[in-house]
């Protein structure tokens, strides 16, 4: 067994690990960390892909914007705490046998899906380096690009327009 | 393409226009510059062509459902004067947003590229969800804005899961080099599961069932006009857009999952009519006939090569007749604080041309003649008689029949019972929107060539 | 001209009625009534001066639906019984004030319009369109002007409304299958059709269904009594003279040509059941408390002879079944109203309360027993040439079925004098009644000669629809 | 002209009617009666004419006044004919009608819609007109119906008694029921000839080929149809109840004219009857039992107008039986001297009702022979001719019914015997009840008796000189009858020759009725009985004084059953019906009420439904394939 | 330059998404903290992003790369919306609990 297999296995299961460790965790404060971990876990299997730049990227907007972002709502909001009453039991058995329905039913139908046997392409050809990246974003993917500011400036107005207060009788 | 960019500008225009206090043109500038971006379109009609590495393509299906989603966004962007007059210095982030969202459907029936198509539907989406929240001082609104946005980001999550299994697949995110590889032999299964989760995602959007319970929920709670967005706009931007996906990634649906379709039109079309039987609401009432519209719409599946035409007609039939009938319960639930059916009560009387054009919209959507919903009905079935599913089409029949039991209600309301309080100045844009929606309704029932031919030449 | 100027004036005249006022509506929609009844007399001399006046244009070109209308000997009659009942059911409402007259009587105009439509199309779905259309009118009509509990009425006439449409959009199905079939909803198209007996059999199913339910034939008849008792009169009289008809004008012209064999294997329990209704409509009308469910349920039996008449798929039993329609549309008509001139006096439809009015008011005794005697069929009247030559057409096919068919003519004149006898005989009524008006009197005359003289005189009808009949005929028997 | 002559002759009649009807509020009582008579006098003036035309020329006048029904092959015109058989049914129906109407105008003078009973009178006379001269059955189902109406409404003349409409629509649904039966005899005919003209009937009888098992089914349901109309069993019970009606009414339609209108059809269709024998027996049976039946009831009957009910009943039936063996023209003579004699019989105790202001029970009758002395010679007259007592018109018209039937079968014989014994019998028990002994009314009645006005003795005298004289039409011997009749009748039928048997027999019929005159004399006059109250009658007595309980029969078999049918209909049926088709709405609201429970708000129940979904679809079609 | 995938396998990684994505699901059905069902969301985005990678990989080609960095900003677009709309809810409800979100059902 390879390093890079043992690297991948132990990052799996790193990143599995935490993000059930996210979802388990009463304390929300807990779960944003583990959120963290489980994303800084992923940058990891990109950088196995040997795709840096996407790793970077994904630190950047995960653990650095949104994470950031979370984390402040839940301060603002004084939800420190470990108050959530736990739902149910009947719900969180049925999660439950959801999770293991859709786990199985999921990964059957990729065990029963045809198994590549051979080896994999390698072009040899650099396909994932910022050069590349970019040249592919702003020629063939200009449109969706730009597509994209529209949506950001949407959410941006969007986020405004619900919490902005309004002044009366203007 | 150019559709796209106009809009866009546009958008961008309505923000600007807050800035140096423009309120006052803002909706007029708004809706003309709209038609004037339909015309726009309309010139592209005849003109296939596509734009960026088969990011855009235009061509008829897409401008035909363009120029519907542009003449709807009209109508609600009319209304939206009115509706915002408390809001004024929202108004143009209001108008900005129905426009982006306007975009984003465009975007959704234009796609050449499914990047395209998933910013196309997360634009939508998430203006969808800032619209159904908007009003943030009421727990309804709220409530509705995070059911859609937790359920809507689920089907997000399965859609781009989709679109990864069909990339997986296939290598590409080009819908044409899709559908050539489509075709060939040795395409691994993550395809056509892949093609399954997005469906499953659209079926979401349409609020087909079992997919459908955010519908009645969110449609509630949300603005009355954003109600009618949803009802309209978003679902008909759905229903093309999951017609589109299909047609434009496989050749032919596959007997098996022709069955799942089977299935779930007759399951949507049956939950939303009897749901919506014992509805007090008018919005969660016309919510489960939307739903159960989906299902019909659903049918055009069925005899996907010769629908286009059909679905075009059925969407522009039930979204005229929405908008025209939400325009009327936008200002009969102006100032009140539900909108139950007991508000309509003596509609008949106090308003009399109101309670015809909801009359006139009910009936079309049950499907009663001259109003184009029959013809869309109609037609509907002859397709799916054609692809021999005579029993669907059963189905829909009884469907239509239950239908008629809750449109009836409320049309019983209007003219048997008593109003409660007297009526009070109708703001002209009401009527103004109203006829035309019901005019064109009527028009294109009368005239359903028009319309139900564009595509099939 | 061509027919389709009759239906424009409907429509026009629907359109100015509502715009007239209040005031005017009444008279404005007589005066169109009358004049598309004279433009239909026009119509009727120029197509007996061998003009076609039929008319056919592309109206959709995908799927093929066109606007053709179709005048020919038959559908003229039904058209022409249409245009007369119109004016006269309009013109039976004269004196009597009714609320919101202007859309009362567009609605009316609108709803003969949509019959008069029915009656001419001669494509599938146009015919079909304009089927459905007639249902709103009455729907409204029924359900606002209509008189009782307004939680019950509201009730009935919903289910009216959804029984109703429910059978016809089953023939909606029929005609979509069709039209793949056929590639066409044109009647002649459909005709030609060489549909397997098994198809022949779900789309006569289909389209039973639907006239089975407006007709009505038992056992699909739960909504009529209800409906008839609580519309308006002017509602009833419309529904029950005229709007019945369509189904039974449709049975001849659509469901028997295009499914023949499917009406021949299923004659004996066609033609059973249609009796069937005779004999319990007029077994139910026997001991009715109210005088319009009575008269309902005496319409019942009446149209079960008609459409027992249509199945039994001889050209007699067609011929009388469409001499036997025009007449029942008129003394149906006739009897309504005068249950109406008694409301009108005593508000109430309750016969119990009724009695004596014979020593008050004469003169409407006199012409509601003529109405009643048309009603039984005696000879000379008109009903009884269709009666005859209904039950005669009965007795070729089985002689049990007309001595079944033919207890109509004891019962109905049980349940009919004894109704007589309750409402108009006996010790003078304490309420005083009132003589009929002019209005009344008119409206009453004009029904009874149009029943007499034919009733003696029926040639120039069977004239008109034998040809056409027979072609209709020789269509059912061509080999399919 | 004489198209135009036969078209007054039936419209005549008409136009009283609808003068009547439309100015006899306007005229004073007295000309609407007059004007009524004239009418039907008119008619009877140009009868006259035609049938001294007849007589002269033997031809018949048969014309076709249009085209009336067509169905399919089979094309019916209206059209008269007037030949031997419907001129002499003529001759009586407008003569005795005439007389009727002038004893009208006297006896309905006092009633304020005296012109709307002439109207009817002489819409009825119309119609009989109509149903005689038709040259088609169904020309004759016009008037067959038409009459029923008239009878329908005279009967019910006096609308405000709501027994008296009862018995009218009895009569009218009891006459219906018959019509069905003649119905489809027309229709079995129309089938078979493709014709209901009745010489191209009788012409593709004579032909040939035809169908006798149909014929006898025809014949049959003919027959039906005159038990209706003529008061036969089992339909004869409205003829009783028919008495309602005023006295003039009972004469005219239900004693002399409308009810022998099954006699005139048989008669008439004599060509079709003559094939199907079995059917004739069926009638002569029929008409033996009726003849017996009516008159056994009419033994105990108080109602003055109720014994000439059945003994009309009861006389019709031995009409039948003379039909039934074959003897048309016996029957048509019987007919003919019965409409004198009975008429005058009503008219006479119409007279006695008259003068005692409307009572009809005869025990509160009695001694009016001094009083009423026209009345009282009158009647005598008509009843001892009822009674066939020679030289009256009745005798030798029953004689020869009896005679006929000793030749066909001596049991029927003996009981139309039996029926004469018992007509003589309750004939004289009602006049000595109501002309002889004391007067047992009450003192106010007593104070006002009187002679009728000569209006009304002077019909009842003609009637009586014509129930004297009337067998002379066809005495033995001459049989003047006969040959009038023979062009119409298909069969020859051979007049008897006088012969020992023939006296023999006459004795024995004469014999007969004088043993029952004697048996009420000795009863009701010698003893002076005079019969009980009701409730004190008992035993076998009581079964006949309520008429067998036939009425209550009918109620029990027919009447109640279907009444109860129809309240179940009503009550249980419909509404289960209803409630049905409601079910369905209430089903489909149902599910919907529990699917709102299904949409409970919960985003984690929509999430996992949504999951569901999935799973379920990819289970579908990846897994389960 | 080696290829990865010659080692692991794209399998293992399809199923170390889809179990990651059935984490995602699970959280959101478990979990009634609005915050956490949101965080739950991102762990969904983040399973396909990852097979976006690894496909992006195994077809040697720049464009699954390219749409993972579109479905970031969708998913921050969604959060930032998402967040604003959670805390308009804290503000009328005091709670982010989604089972208090009942009002609306039937």
């Amino acid at each position: 067994m390879s390093t890079i297999v043992i690297i991948f296995y132990f990052l799996a299961a790193f990143t599995l690990a935490t993000a059930f460790l996210t979802i388990y965790s009463r304390n929300p404060i807990h779960s944003a960390i583990y959120l963290v971990l489980c994303f800084f876990s992923i940058a990891g299997h990109y950088l196995l892909f040997n795709a840096q730049f996407l790793a970077l990227v994904h630190i950047i907007v995960y653990s650095g914007a949104i994470m950031v972002l979370m984390l402040f709502t839940i301060m603002l909001m004084n939800l420190n705490k470990e108050d959530e009453v736990h739902k149910p039991r009947i719900t969180r058995i049925g999660a439950l046998v959801v999770f293991l329905i859709m786990s199985v039913v999921f990964i059957t139908i990729f065990i029963n899906s045809k198994t590549i046997t051979g080896g994999y392409d390698t072009s040899g050809e650099d396909f994932q380096s910022i050069k590349v990246l970019g040249k592919v974003l702003l020629n063939e993917y200009l449109v969706p690009f730009e597509f994209i500011s529209i949506l950001l400036l949407t959410a941006m107005i969007g986020t405004v327009l619900l919490s902005k207060k309004e002044k009366k009788n203007e | 393409m150019n559709t796209l960019l106009t809009i866009s500008g546009l958008g961008v225009f309505c923000l600007i226009a807050e800035i140096f206090n423009l309120r006052k043109l803002l909706i007029p500038v708004a809706i003309i510059g709209l038609l004037a971006i339909l015309g726009l379109t309309i010139s592209e009609f005849n003109i296939p062509s596509s734009h960026y590495n088969n990011m855009i393509v235009v061509n008829r299906f897409s401008v035909s459902f363009s120029s519907l989603f542009i003449v709807l966004t009209i109508f609600l962007i009319a209304l939206s004067g009115d509706f915002y007059k408390e809001h004024q210095s929202k108004l143009s982030d209001y108008v900005a947003i129905k426009i982006f969202l306007l975009a984003g459907a465009v975007a959704m029936v234009s796609f050449g590229n499914l990047a395209m198509f998933f910013i196309g539907i997360e634009v939508l989406s998430i203006s969808l969800y800032i619209l159904a929240a908007s009003k943030r001082l009421e727990v309804n609104s709220n409530e509705a804005g995070m059911k859609y946005f937790l359920l809507g980001s689920f089907a997000s999550g399965i859609i781009l899961f989709g679109i990864c299994l069909i990339y997986g697949a296939t290598g590409y995110f080009n819908i044409d080099e899709i559908f050539q590889l489509s075709q060939g032999a040795g395409i691994p299964v993550w395809f056509p599961i892949g093609l399954t989760l997005i469906i499953i995602g659209m079926l979401f959007k349409i609020a087909a069932a079992p997919f459908h319970f955010w519908a009645p929920d969110v449609y509630e709670g949300a603005p009355s006009i954003t109600t009618a967005l949803m009802s309209t706009l978003a679902k008909v931007v759905a229903m093309a857009t999951l017609y589109k996906l299909i047609q434009g990634m496989v050749p032919a649906i596959p007997t098996i999952f022709e069955n799942i379709i089977v299935v779930i039109s007759v399951l949507t079309m049956s939950v939303g009519n009897l749901m919506a039987l014992r509805q007090n609401n008018v919005k969660r009432m016309l919510a489960f006939s939307g739903i159960s519209h989906a299902g019909f719409m659903l049918m055009a599946l069925l005899s996907l090569s010769s629908a286009a035409g059909t679905l075009l007609y059925y969407t522009t039939a039930y979204a005229l007749a929405g908008i025209a009938a939400f325009a009327v319960i936008i200002l009969v639930t102006k100032n009140k604080d539900n909108e139950d059916i007991i508000n309509f009560n003596g509609l008949g009387k106090t308003n009399p041309l109101m309670a015809a054009i909801l009359t006139a919209s009910l009936l079309s959507m049950a499907g009663i003649p001259i109003f184009s919903g029959f013809f869309a009905k109609f037609s509907l079935f002859t397709n799916t008689i054609e692809s021999g599913y005579l029993f669907v089409v059963i189905a829909g029949v009884i469907n239509s029949i239950v239908s008629i039991g809750y449109y009836f209600k409320l049309i019983i309301a209007m003219y048997t019972k008593d109003a409660a309080e007297t009526p009070s100045a109708t703001p002209f844009v009401y009527y103004f929107t109203a006829v035309i929606a019901i005019i064109l309704n009527i028009a294109i029932g009368v005239f359903p060539n028009t319309i139900l031919n564009l595509l099939s030449a | 001209m061509d027919v389709s100027i009759l239906l424009l004036s409907l429509l026009i005249g629907a359109i100015v009625t509502y715009f007239s006022g209040d005031k005017l509506a009444s008279k404005v929609a007589l005066l169109f009534s009358l004049v598309s009844f004279m433009l239909s007399l026009n119509i009727l001399y120029s197509y007996s001066n061998g003009n076609d006046v039929s008319l056919v244009r592309e109206w959709i070109s995908l799927p093929k639906i066109s606007f053709a209308l179709l005048a020919d000997g038959f559908s003229l009659v039904m058209v022409l019984l249409t245009t007369i009942l119109t004016p006269l059911i309009v013109f039976s409402s004269f004196g009597k004030s009714v609320e919101n007259a202007k859309k009362f009587y567009a609605l009316v105009l609108f709803m003969s319009f949509a019959m008069t439509g029915t009656f001419l199309a001669a494509d599938g779905l146009l015919y079909y369109i304009f089927w459905e259309l007639a249902l709103i009118p009455i729907y409204f009509i029924a359900l606002v002007w209509g008189n009782g509990d307004i939680e019950e009425r509201k009730k009935d006439v919903l289910k009216f409304f959804i029984y109703t449409l429910a059978g016809s959009l089953f023939m909606l199905v029929a005609f979509a299958y069709l039209y793949t079939k056929a590639e066409s909803f044109l009647l002649q198209d459909l005709y030609k059709l060489n549909l397997s007996f098994q198809e022949q059999t779900w789309i006569f199913l289909a389209f039973f269904l639907a006239y089975a339910i407006k007709i009505p034939i038992i056992p699909f008849h739960s909504w009529q009594a209800n409906v008839y008792q609580k519309a308006p009169t002017i509602g009833t009289m419309l529904l029950s003279g005229i709007m019945l008809k369509m189904g039974l004008y449709s049975i001849i012209r659509w469901q028997l040509p295009i499914a023949p064999q499917a009406a021949k294997e299923y004659l004996p329990i066609l033609v059973g059941l249609s009796i069937a209704g005779v004999i319990y409509g007029s077994i139910l009308a026997l001991r009715q408390k109210d005088l319009k469910r009575l008269l309902a349920y005496s319409s019942l039996a009446h149209v079960g002879l008609i459409a027992a008449g249509c199945y039994t798929l001889t050209i007699d039993g067609i011929h009388g079944a469409v001499h036997q329609m025009i007449a029942h549309g008129f003394v149906i008509v006739g009897l309504f109203f005068a249950a109406e001139i008694i409301y009108r006096r005593y508000n109430t439809y309750a016969i119990g309360e009724l009695g004596g009015i014979r020593s008050q008011a004469p003169k409407f005794t006199s012409l509601f027993l003529i109405v009643v005697v048309a009603s039984v069929g005696l000879p000379g009247t008109y009903n009884f040439v269709g009666e005859f030559t209904v039950l005669y057409s009965l007795s070729q096919i089985n002689i049990w079925f007309v001595i079944l068919g033919g207890l109509t003519i004891i019962l109905g004149a049980y349940y009919m004098l004894k109704m007589f006898q309750n409402v108009m005989l006996g010790e003078t009524n304490s309420n005083s009644f009132s003589e009929v008006t002019i209005y009344e009197t008119i409206t009453l005359v004009l029904i009874i000669s149009f029943l007499l003289f034919f009733g003696l005189y029926p040639k120039p009808i069977t004239d008109l629809v034998h040809p056409s009949l027979n072609e209709i005929f020789s269509t059912i028997n061509s080999l399919k | 002209m004489e198209t135009n002559l036969a078209l007054l002759l039936l419209l005549s009649p008409f136009v009283g009617f609808l003068f009547n009807t439309f100015f006899g509020k306007k005229i004073s009582k007295g000309i609407a009666g007059v004007i009524g008579t004239l009418t039907v006098l008119f008619s009877f003036l140009i009868t006259i004419c035609f049938f001294t035309q007849l007589i002269q020329s033997g031809k018949n006048f048969e014309i076709s006044l249009f085209d009336w029904i067509s169905v399919g092959n089979l094309q019916i015109d209206f059209g008269i004919v007037l030949d031997q058989l419907s001129l002499l049914w003529l001759l009586f129906v407008t003569g005795i009608g005439t007389l009727i109407h002038v004893y009208s105008i006297s006896y309905m003078h006092e009633d304020e819609n005296m012109a709307k009973f002439f109207a009817y009178l002489n819409l009825f006379i119309f119609f009989m007109i109509t149903l005689v001269i038709g040259n088609n059955l169904l020309v004759m189902f016009i008037g067959w119906e038409g009459v029923g109406l008239c009878s329908y409404l005279l009967i019910g003349f006096w609308y405000k008694n709501q027994a008296y409409n009862d018995a009218a629509k009895k009569a009218f649904i009891m006459n219906r029921i018959g019509d069905l039966g003649f119905l489809i005899g027309i229709f079995i005919l129309a089938a078979q000839f493709s014709t209901l003209n009745y010489s191209e009937i009788q012409l593709a009888i004579a032909s040939g080929k035809v169908n006798t098992t149909a014929l006898g089914i025809a014949a049959l349901c003919l027959f039906i149809g005159a038990t209706g109309k003529s008061a036969q069993m089992p339909l004869y019970t409205w003829l009783p109840d028919a008495m309602a009606g005023p006295t003039p009414v009972s004469a005219l339609i239900h004693a002399a004219t409308m009810v022998t209108a099954g006699i005139f059809m048989i008669t008439r269709l004599n060509f079709l009857f003559d094939l199907t024998p079995e059917i004739q027996n069926v009638i002569a049976i029929v008409g033996v039992i009726t003849a017996v039946l009516a008159a056994s009831i009419g033994l105990l009957q108080n109602d003055i107008k109720k014994v000439l009910a059945y003994s009309t009943v009861s006389q019709l039936g031995l009409m039948f039986l003379a039909l039934g063996m074959g003897a048309y023209t016996v029957a048509v003579f019987h007919v003919i001297t019965h409409a004198f004699f009975k008429a005058c019989l009503f008219l006479g105790s119409g007279s006695v009702i008259h003068a005692l202001h409307g009572e009809q029970d005869m025990r509160n009758m009695g001694g009016l022979r001094k009083v009423m002395p026209v009345t009282f010679w009158t009647m005598l007259i008509s009843t001892l001719a009822i009674a066939g007592i020679f030289p009256f018109a009745g005798f030798w018209s029953k004689d020869e019914i009896l005679l006929a039937a000793f030749e066909h079968n001596k049991i029927l014989w003996f009981l139309a015997s039996v029926a004469s014994i018992m007509t003589a019998f309750y004939m004289f028990r009602l006049m000595y009840l109501t002309f002889f002994r004391e007067f047992r009314g009450t003192e106010e009645q007593r104070k006002h008796l009187h002679e009728s006005p000569a209006l009304i003795t002077m019909p009842l005298v003609v009637l009586a000189l014509l129930a004297t004289i009337g067998g002379i039409i066809n005495l033995p011997g001459s049989f003047w009858l006969n040959h009038y009749l023979e062009p119409v009748l298909a069969t020859k039928h051979h007049a008897h020759s006088l012969g020992t048997q023939e006296f023999m027999l006459m004795g024995v019929a004469l014999a007969g009725a004088i043993i029952g005159i004697v048996w009420a004399y000795a009863k009701y006059l010698k003893q002076g009985f005079v019969p009980k109250e009701d409730d004190a009658i008992s035993g076998f007595n009581k079964i006949i004084y309520n008429k067998y309980y036939i009425d209550e029969v009918y109620t029990a078999l027919v009447v109640s059953p279907i009444n109860a049918i129809s309240n179940f209909s009503r009550e249980t049926i419909e509404p289960q019906l209803s409630k049905l088709i409601f079910s369905l709405g209430t089903a489909a609201n149902a599910i919907g009420s529990q699917g709102r429970k299904l949409q409970n708000g919960n985003i984690g129940l929509y999430l996992f439904m949504f999951v569901l979904g999935i799973c379920a679809i990819i289970i579908y079609l990846f897994i389960a394939q | 330059m080696n290829n990865i995938l010659n080692q692991i396998g794209i399998e293992n990684y399809i199923f170390l998404s889809v179990l990651l994505f059935c984490i995602g699901v699970f959280g959101v059905l478990y979990r009634r903290n609005a915050i956490i069902v949101l965080m739950s969301i991102e762990i969904m985005l983040n399973a396909v992003n990852l097979l976006f990678v690894a496909f992006s990989t195994y077809h040697q080609d720049a464009e699954g790369q390219i749409f993972v960095f579109f479905s970031m900003a969708v998913a921050a677009a969604e959060v930032a919306v998402g967040l604003a709309i959670l805390v308009s809810i804290f503000r009328n409800l005091g709670s982010i609990d989604i089972d208090n979100l009942k009002n609306l059902k039937g």
